[in-house]
Parts: structure tokens; sequence; C-alpha cells
């Protein structure tokens, strides 16, 4: 467990450094069992910090999601550092956005939670709904203990644990300045039964069962705003000559948006999850994203986020790919 | 009129005898509960807390086709939504209904919108009272609604175990009831229905005080408070798009190879940052905070000022299904504290 | 070749598929040249467009050729090490091995979308590929599920 | 509103009778002169100085563009339009004898009426001459109405000018005072050499019943403003125009608001006194 002292310690010492011009990390949300993203600016908003399992976002969209407005005439832009606090899973967007050379490591101060796993919030909502009164969730060995209302409650790990954490291969966090807790052993591994039960079906078995997820979708872009690996700045679903794709909502222009959206991730996705959390209509958009980050280990041997100094999948060949499928 | 009686055994009856119309009710899809056309009134799911998407997309469609052309050819071929005949909501709630009526307004400021007015005409809304408070988050008793509002309603049911009670508001709903003359019987207790309603009043359990916020807002312009509560925003359409009042379009046309093609409207969202992009490529709302803004100012300040209602019923999806949790009641405390 | 497809049904022998082919400048398009000069005859069904290089070639490219309303989409390019711009063909490669593989996970057939290499000198392949990929999508029959719908209103 | 049924989202198709460039270069200007195709129309149409039309074809998309001609200019309505994006772009391509689609009128007025017996300088920049042409224009047609016209105009070089057919003509028949300007220095050029808000201290308008309208950049009209206040002009004689993207130009898609006022229903005309109390009008 994070020591939440030592991590508001460390947050402190970072703002106050003359080169660091916020913290990102995590505070306990509006109500109920959520937490949300913090922005510290001062050394006096530390004290509202947390890590708990509550704190299921990817702060890493945030380094790249910041609008480069320009800067006034007669001033300097910010050069100062940004500091962020990042799980194992989220660790490896950054990685990933370094391997692309989206930023600088320079502009980073990077803080590293050691994560034994996060809840699905719906999961959490399911088993206690309607609480209003904000509560607390820590992991104790292999339960999570929920307390709300004067009440403490005990489940089972497996029971809240978000999916991704089921699969999840990177605990600690392969890049950071600094760690808040020690190390924690990797705890799962990834079979892909889900992505190859889907893959045995037929044709039309799998075409229904995505006509009737993507039919759902209302185009909100949640999934492609909360990615942090889309960070595009002129991203192809705004672009109106060529318009690639169309705005209007339909089985086909949803299935056509959620395509190219699972493509440009493509060798990129390093499986935080957060697409998929977003979604307000429950598409399981990670089983889409999961079934190219099966393929790229599979045919290229590739798995996204893991290190910095490689280069990007899609922009680099290796002659001896595989062929087979070539007429 | 008096209040009526519908057994709920004799609901799928009744959900049968309104399929003659364009019937909308409830429905699921997984776990997600959306208002859909139905034809087997067992694909119903009336014990639902409320839709993720309300049910202004029965009368404003996402994506809507405004008039059809054939590139060159000088005619153009009006969308006729009076094609698509009279529709009944089953079940909306009280919040989406009273949300309709707010949006009504705009649709009707002084240029009418044929497409929005003729569908609006043609819908009956059969409402459900919130027994109980669909989410934590609701909070439509600070905005001027209530679990059992009848505002914008043609027919309330409300819940009473056994029985839903049935009031007929309108010339539509007393149609619409006697559509059902031999599904509904005699003997609703309205006493019993209005006591429903002061307790469902007293589960509600958010609140906001909105004295003075419209006021409040305009001289915030310069504030800090929207950076601060802007920081987190992703900038995806969530809150707008799950918003019943939320109305804002896009208008795009779209062409078929062989010059087919059709000018449609969408929902827009101003959150989106191409919203308000000009094409010299100056954006007057350059980021999140500008955007953040203008959202809250144009449901609790711009929106008063020109249509006397606030255009929020409180129903509390933007705030459950904010990525981030954003909630809008956190951002009108922290306006009022400013 | 290195993937055989099914033969096509008796029942669907009658459907006559629209096949959007994008082929490389230097390579495939002269290929298919030389079939037509060479007054090899081949199925009617492809529509070319040429680019030029296979690595030009977009997925987006390509689902909007089965939006509008392709059955089917070949993409050609020159056989690897011999490509233009020197690696063009190699990224293509990568690209459509992942986005086949993707397409198919999605319930849109494998045999819709086909990639291949032909050279300039090799009419009579550009032949046999044009065959076999009509062969492919004859098979799996026309493509209704992912095509545009919004001419009804 | 005779062919469209009442529907404000149905646009007029209407038949270029005349086409020319006004100023050159990659945001090249054109000017369309146009009539409905269904001459009926022109019963029932009915337009003010100051109001717009979205302007389109169906297929591309459509934008919001003032008229550029004043209602006294009998059988045709005038656009000048920058080539800038998609729609525009395309409809650079149209010559004499096309079409294309417009809906309007749309947006309120210049108060042309309230402003009779007072003096009038307008003072524009660029492209943004194209809205105050039809106060121009009107004041000339109705020249009795009105006192003294006044009009000040600048673009980068003298070849980005607009309307310089008509501009030579008005100056040359004297009937008000014309000052030219461009940016930058250049041969042959025989009028003021400097920014828009430098020749309008240059020329100097009495504020004494007068009435200032400017259009222009935003940087521009944001000088103007400042140098009108110098002048003695008070907020409520100083007049001009917004604009912002639109999509339905009637008030209800949303996006085109300045604080709580829609640019294509309430505006695009406002008046300084209006704008100062509303922060996002300069955004």
């Amino acid at each position: 467990m994070v020591d939440i002292n030592k991590l508001r310690e460390i947050a402190k010492e970072v703002i106050s450094r003359d080169d660091v011009r916020q913290v990102i990390g995590y505070r306990p949300g509006t109500y109920g069992f959520r937490a949300r993203p913090a922005f510290v600016l001062e050394p006096d908003d530390v004290d509202e910090l947390i890590f708990t399992p509550a704190c299921v976002n990817n702060l890493a969209t945030y380094i790249t999601l910041e609008e480069k407005l320009p800067v006034p005439r007669g001033q300097e832009p910010d050069s100062r550092k940004v500091a962020v606090m990042v799980k194992g899973c989220d660790s490896r967007a950054l990685v990933q956005q370094m391997e692309e050379k989206a930023y600088d490591r320079e502009h980073l101060l990077i803080l590293g939670i050691p994560c034994r796993g996060v809840v699905d919030m719906d999961k959490v909502n399911a088993r206690f709904p309607d609480v209003l009164e904000k509560g607390e969730i820590a992991l104790e060995g292999d339960k999570f203990v929920i307390s709300f209302n004067g009440t403490k409650e005990e489940v089972a790990k497996d029971e809240l644990l978000a999916d991704k954490c089921k699969r999840c291969r990177y605990p600690t966090p392969l890049v950071s300045d600094q760690l808040l807790d020690d190390e924690v052993e990797r705890f799962a591994e990834d079979d892909y039964s889900d992505i190859e039960t889907l893959e045995k079906r037929s044709q039309d078995e799998k075409w229904a069962y995505w006509e009737e997820k993507l039919s759902r979708c209302t185009r909100c872009y949640a999934c492609r705003n909360v990615c942090p690996m889309c960070y595009c700045e002129d991203c192809v679903l705004n672009r109106i000559e060529p318009m690639w794709m169309r705005r209007s909502v339909d089985v086909s222009e949803n299935t056509a948006y959620h395509i190219a959206r699972a493509y440009h991730l493509a060798g990129r996705c390093i499986q935080c999850g957060e697409c998929q959390r977003v979604c307000p209509m429950d598409i399981p958009i990670m089983e889409l994203n999961r079934k190219f980050y099966k393929d790229v280990a599979d045919l290229y041997d590739y798995e996204p986020g893991t290190d910095a100094e490689a280069s990007p999948l899609l922009s680099t060949f290796s002659v001896d790919d595989r062929e087979d499928f070539i007429l | 009129m008096a209040v009526k009686k519908l057994s709920k055994d004799k609901v799928g009856e009744a959900l049968k005898e309104l399929s003659k119309f364009r019937l909308v009710a409830p429905a699921r899809s997984d776990d997600v509960v959306i208002f859909k056309e139905i034809s087997d009134p067992a694909e119903a799911y009336l014990d639902y807390g409320n839709s993720t998407v309300p049910p202004k997309k029965m009368v404003f469609p996402q994506t809507e086709t405004l008039f059809r052309f054939m590139v060159g050819d000088p005619e153009l071929k009006e969308k006729n939504v009076e094609e698509e005949g009279t529709t009944v909501i089953f079940g909306i709630r009280p919040c989406d209904a009273r949300a309709m009526s707010i949006v009504d307004k705009l649709f009707a400021w002084d240029y009418d919108d044929p497409y929005y007015q003729k569908r609006r005409a043609l819908t009956t809304l059969v409402g459900m009272a919130c027994t109980e408070p669909p989410s934590v988050n609701c909070f439509c008793t600070s905005v001027g609604g209530s679990p059992f509002s009848k505002e914008g309603l043609d027919i309330l049911l409300t819940d009473m175990g056994d029985y839903y009670a049935v009031q007929a508001l309108t010339e539509k709903g007393e149609n619409l009831q006697k559509t059902l003359s031999s599904q509904l019987e005699d003997g609703g207790d309205e006493k019993k229905v209005e006591e429903m309603a002061r307790a469902a009043e007293g589960k509600i359990k958010r609140s906001i005080k909105t004295d003075g916020i419209p006021e409040k807002i305009p001289t915030l312009w310069d504030s800090d408070v929207w950076k601060k509560v802007s920081a987190s925003c992703l900038g995806c359409g969530t809150c707008t798009f799950l918003c019943p009042t939320c109305h804002c379009f896009d208008i795009q046309d779209e062409v078929e190879e062989l010059g087919e093609g059709r000018r449609a409207r969408m929902w827009d969202s101003c959150m989106f940052s191409e919203y308000t992009l000009h094409a010299s490529g100056h954006n007057p709302r350059p980021s999140r905070k500008e955007r953040t803004r203008n959202r809250i100012s144009h449901k609790y300040s711009y929106y008063p000022n020109k249509f006397d209602d606030i255009a929020c019923v409180g129903c509390g999806r933007c705030i459950n299904l904010c990525p981030v949790n954003i909630d809008i009641l956190d951002i009108l405390e922290q306006v009022v504290e400013a | 070749m290195a993937e055989t497809t099914k033969m096509a049904e008796d029942t669907k022998t009658d459907f006559d598929p629209n096949i959007v082919a994008f082929l490389c400048n230097w390579c495939s398009y002269a290929g298919a040249d030389l079939a037509g000069t060479s007054r090899i005859q081949y199925p009617p069904n492809v529509r070319v467009i040429r680019v030029m290089c296979s690595g030009r070639v977009n997925p987006l490219f390509v689902m909007n050729a089965l939006q509008q309303g392709a059955d089917g989409v070949l993409i050609s390019g020159c056989h690897p090490g011999d490509c233009h711009y020197m690696q063009g063909n190699y990224f293509a490669r990568r690209r459509f091995n992942l986005m086949r593989n993707f397409l198919e996970y999605v319930g849109i057939e494998p045999e819709r979308v086909r990639m291949s290499w032909v050279s300039a000198s090799e009419g009579a392949k550009w032949k046999e590929v044009i065959e076999e990929v009509v062969e492919g999508v004859k098979s799996v029959g026309p493509m209704d599920s992912f095509k545009r719908r919004q001419l009804n209103w | 509103m005779s062919s469209n049924n009442g529907n404000p989202y149905i646009p007029y198709r209407v038949n270029i009778l005349d086409a020319w460039y006004e100023a050159p270069g990659d945001r090249c200007i054109k000017t369309f002169k146009v009539t409905f195709d269904d001459e009926k129309i022109w019963d029932t149409w009915s337009h003010r100085p100051g109001q717009c039309a979205m302007v389109g074809t169906p297929g591309i998309g459509e934008s919001m563009f003032c008229i550029s001609s004043s209602p006294t200019e009998k059988g045709y309505l005038r656009f000048s339009i920058m080539k800038t994006g998609k729609n525009t772009s395309a409809l650079h391509e149209l010559e004499k004898d096309d079409s294309f689609y417009i809906r309007g009128p749309l947006g309120n007025t210049f108060p042309v009426d309230d402003w009779k017996g007072k003096n009038i300088v307008t003072i524009g920049g660029g492209i943004g001459q194209a809205p105050l042409r039809p106060i121009i224009q009107w004041v000339r047609d109705n020249r009795a109405d009105y006192g003294e016209l006044e009009l000040i105009y600048g673009a980068r070089t003298s070849a980005d000018h607009c309307f310089k057919a008509e501009f030579e003509e008005i100056g040359q028949s004297g009937e008000c005072g014309l000052h030219l300007s461009v940016d930058v220095e250049e041969e042959e050029w025989p009028h003021f050499v400097g920014f828009v808000p430098t020749l309008l201290m240059d020329v100097a308008p009495k504020p004494d019943n007068a009435i200032a309208v400017t259009c222009g950049p935003p940087i521009m009209i944001k000088f103007v403003l400042e140098n009108l206040e110098k002048l003695g002009f008070k907020p409520e004689q100083v007049y001009t125009t917004l604009e912002n993207r639109m999509k339905c130009g009637i008030g209800k898609c949303g996006r085109c608001n300045v604080g709580n006022l829609y640019v294509c229903k309430d505006g695009p005309v406002f008046s300084y006194a209006t704008l100062k109390n509303i922060p996002e009008a300069f955004a």
C-alpha cells in the first residue's frame, strides 16, 4: 500500500521545486467511491492527494491533452516540468508516447505508483448501489475493504477488481523518476481467452455481436479523448475535406469509426482500459484493441509501451515479415 | 379527470394496443437501458432507473435528414416528418419530459423548426413517476422539477405496487387513455399518488440553491474558477450527448456515389474543439476552459435569460457518466462561492 | 498462391461483385496494363485506382471502399525488394496483415480484403490474382452489412 | 417565403448573373451578383442593410455571408466571398450562369432608419468592407435623408482593395469623403500609407451627430474602437458586425453565441455599447 503521508510529502517536495509547474495526481471524487484527477499547483494543495484502488484514471492522458495556446507577445513559454503520478499500466502510456517522440522526456517528472490493482467502479456501484456519501476503498491482502456511512465491508478482491488488472503484466511502473512504494511482483498473466473465444465464432456471429454493441455508440468520442495515445492535433475525425469519417450515426459509420480508432491504436494501445471504462454505452472497446494487441505480439513479437527506445511498430518493418496472406 | 388504474398484468396488453402507433419504450441492451422503438411488449424493460441516452433522441434524432438532393438537380426533397406517424414514448421520466418542454422554447424561438415541432406535435409522452430516485445524483427538485413533475407529460403513471395509477394530463393524454379503455379500470387513488409524490421529493439527496446563479455567472468571466473546474475535462461529448436539454447540432452534407445526397443535422457538442473553429483557423473558444464556461453559462445563465428556464433538469446523467467525475453541482457550488 | 480460397458456391455464382483495386504505379499497374495489351482475359469486376505505391494505401481507403459498396478490395504492389521507393510495400504488408485479421474479427470476411505482389512483367499473374479475388468474394457474397445505409431517409 | 413552405432549412436556388474577382491571392475574394432561379421569390424577399444569408451548395455545405448589396439595388443580390475553406473554395469555382443556394435573409440589420439626418463614417479593412457596402449604397440611394458620408478603407496592398471600381466612381463623383490606405508603401499609390486605425486618426471625423460603423479583421476593429473613443465617439454611436462559425443561421444550433447573444439571430450587427459588456465578443 502506498503510504499516503509519504505520497503527499513527496508531492510537496516536487511542487516546491522551481522547475516544476504542476503535479497531476488523484483526489477524492464528489460522491460515493469515485476518485478524480487532481492538479496541484501550490504546495498547500497536496493535502487533498490520495491513492486508493478507486484511482482508476490514466493520468498520462493529461500530458498530451493540454492545449498549446499561443504565448502572448513578450512572455516566455512555461517550460517547467509536469509531474505526474502513474500506475504500472499508465506508465506504459508514457513509454509509448516517448517511443513516438511525442515530447521530451525532460518535460516530465514521473512519480511511479506500484499498483496491486484498481476496482471496476461499475462493479462497486452494482454491489453498493445508491451510496452518495463519500466512501473509501482500500486493498488489504486479497480483499477490498469498503467503508462508507460508518460501515465497513470486506469483498473478495476478484469480485471488484477491474478486468484489465486481472491481466496486468506490469504492476510496477516501467518508467519513473521516483517510486512511491516498493515494487510489486507480476501477479497475473494474459491468456487472451476472451479474444480467442470471439475469434472462433462464425463471421455472421461476429458481425451480429459487433453490430449490437456498436449500434449503441453515440459517438461522444470519450474513448478517443480519454486515450493517452490519441493525441493527434488534427484528428482524422475532425477533417471535413476529405471527410473520411462521417458524423452521422448509424451502424456503418459507427463500425467505421471503431475500426479506424482501433487501427490507429494498433501497436500503440497499452491496455490501460480507459476507453472501455469511460464508454457510457458499455461497448467492450478493449475487445477491439486487444485483438490488435494479440496479433501484434503473435506476428511481430512487439509489445507497445515497454521500450522507449524501440521504433513504433507500423513505422518500421522487417524484410522477413510474414506474407503468407499475400497472393 | 379521475385517476385510472392499469393493472400490472395488463401492461403487456396495453403496450400491444399502443404498438399500433410508433411505440417507444425503455429496453435493455446488455446492461444499458435505452429508449427504442419496440414491436414486442416483451422488449419493454419497465423496471429501470433511467435510460443512459435520454429519450430526446425520439423527437430530436441524433442524425436527421433535412432534405435530399441530386447533385446538379435543382429539386430539393424535404423530409416529411409526418410520415413517421404518431409516436408514443412510454415510460419517459418526468425530468426528461420536462426537458422537452424547456427545449420546445428554443425550437419555437422566432423561427419554427419544422422537423422538431412536427415530430413533437405527433408525440405523446407517457411518463413514469420516480417513486424512487433513479440515481443518487438526481437533483430535479433544485432546478424546478420534481420526481412526479407533470410538465411536458401527457399522461403520468405511478407505480403503486400491483398497478399503475394513470393520470391523463392533456388532451393528447386523454385520447390515449381512450385508446386503452379496455385495459384501464376506474378507482386510482389520487390522494395516495400525491402522498407518494411528496415522499419521493424527500428521497432526492442532492441539491443546489440556484437563486442568483444566472446573475452571478456573467460576473465570473475572468474568474479562475473555470480553469480549475475544467482542468480534468477530456473534451468529450458525454455530458452533452447524454443531457436531455442539450440541443446543439451540426449540419453536414453527405453525398453518395452517383451524386445522390442529403443534408442532415446531427448532435454536436460544445465541448468539442472543432465546434466553434472558424474556417480561418481561429477558434474563439480555444481551450477546455472556455468550452466548460460556455456549457455551464449556457445552461445556467444564457438560457434562463432568454427563455426563463434553467436548461438543466437535474437528471444527474452528466455527473454519473463523466469519465473524470466533473460534477455540475460541484461546479455550481464553486460558482456560488467564487 | 499463398492462400487458397473457397470455390464459389453454386448459389452465389450469379452475383457479380464490385472490386476496388489499389495498384501501385510502378509494378502492379504496369502488370495489369501488360495483361491488357497481351489480351489476357480476366474477370471484368475490378475497378482500378492507381496510387504511387502500395505504401500509400491508407486502411481508411479500404474501409471507405467497402462502405461505399465495394464487395472486395485488392491492394497490389511490387514484390518485396522491388519497391520503387525501396520500402513502401514492406510498410503496406504489415499494415494490411493486421487490418485483414482485424476485419475478420469484426465480421468482415478476409476474402474481401486481399493483397498481392504483381510486377510489371506479370500480366499472367495479374489474371490469376483477379480470378482468385473474384472467386473469393463470390464465395462470401455481396457486402451488405458494412455498406452505408443512409439512403433511406 | 414562397418555395420552401416556411421551412427555414430549405435554401433557394440562385443563378449567377455576373461574377468577378475583387482581390487576388491565396485568400482571393470573388463577388457574385445573383438572382433567384424562381423569380416569384422576389415578391416575398425583403432584406435590410447588414443582413446575411447562408450561402452554399448541397453536397458541399453552407456558410454565412453578409448580403453586400443594398435593398435599393433591385433585381439582384451581391455576395463578396473570400476563399478560405471547403465551401468557399467550391463557390469560387462557379462562374456566370452557374447556380448556388442561399437561405435568408438572416440576422438583424443596421438601424439605418434611426440614423436618418446623421453623418455616417464607415471604417473598413479588407473583406470587412462587404457588410459596409450596403450601408454606403443605401445612403447614396437615399442621399437626402442622411448627412455627410465619410468612407475610410484600407487593405494590405492596393491589389487587395475590394470594390475598386466603385471607390473610384465615388471618388470621382465627390459625393462623399473617400480615404483609402495601404499597409505598406507601394509605387504610385497616391493615398495614405499605414494601418486603418492610423488613417482614422488622420481623417479625424467629428463625433457630433455622427455614426461610425466599422468592420474588418479583429485586430483592426480593436484599435479602431479605441481610436473612435479618443475622437469622442460614444459607444452608442459606434456599430460593428461580428462573425462566428454558424450552421443553422436561425438561433438553434448553438455555436455562434457570444455571451447570451446569438450572432446569427441577435446579430451580426451590434452597437459597441452592447458589445462592451460582453467579453466573449472579442475572443
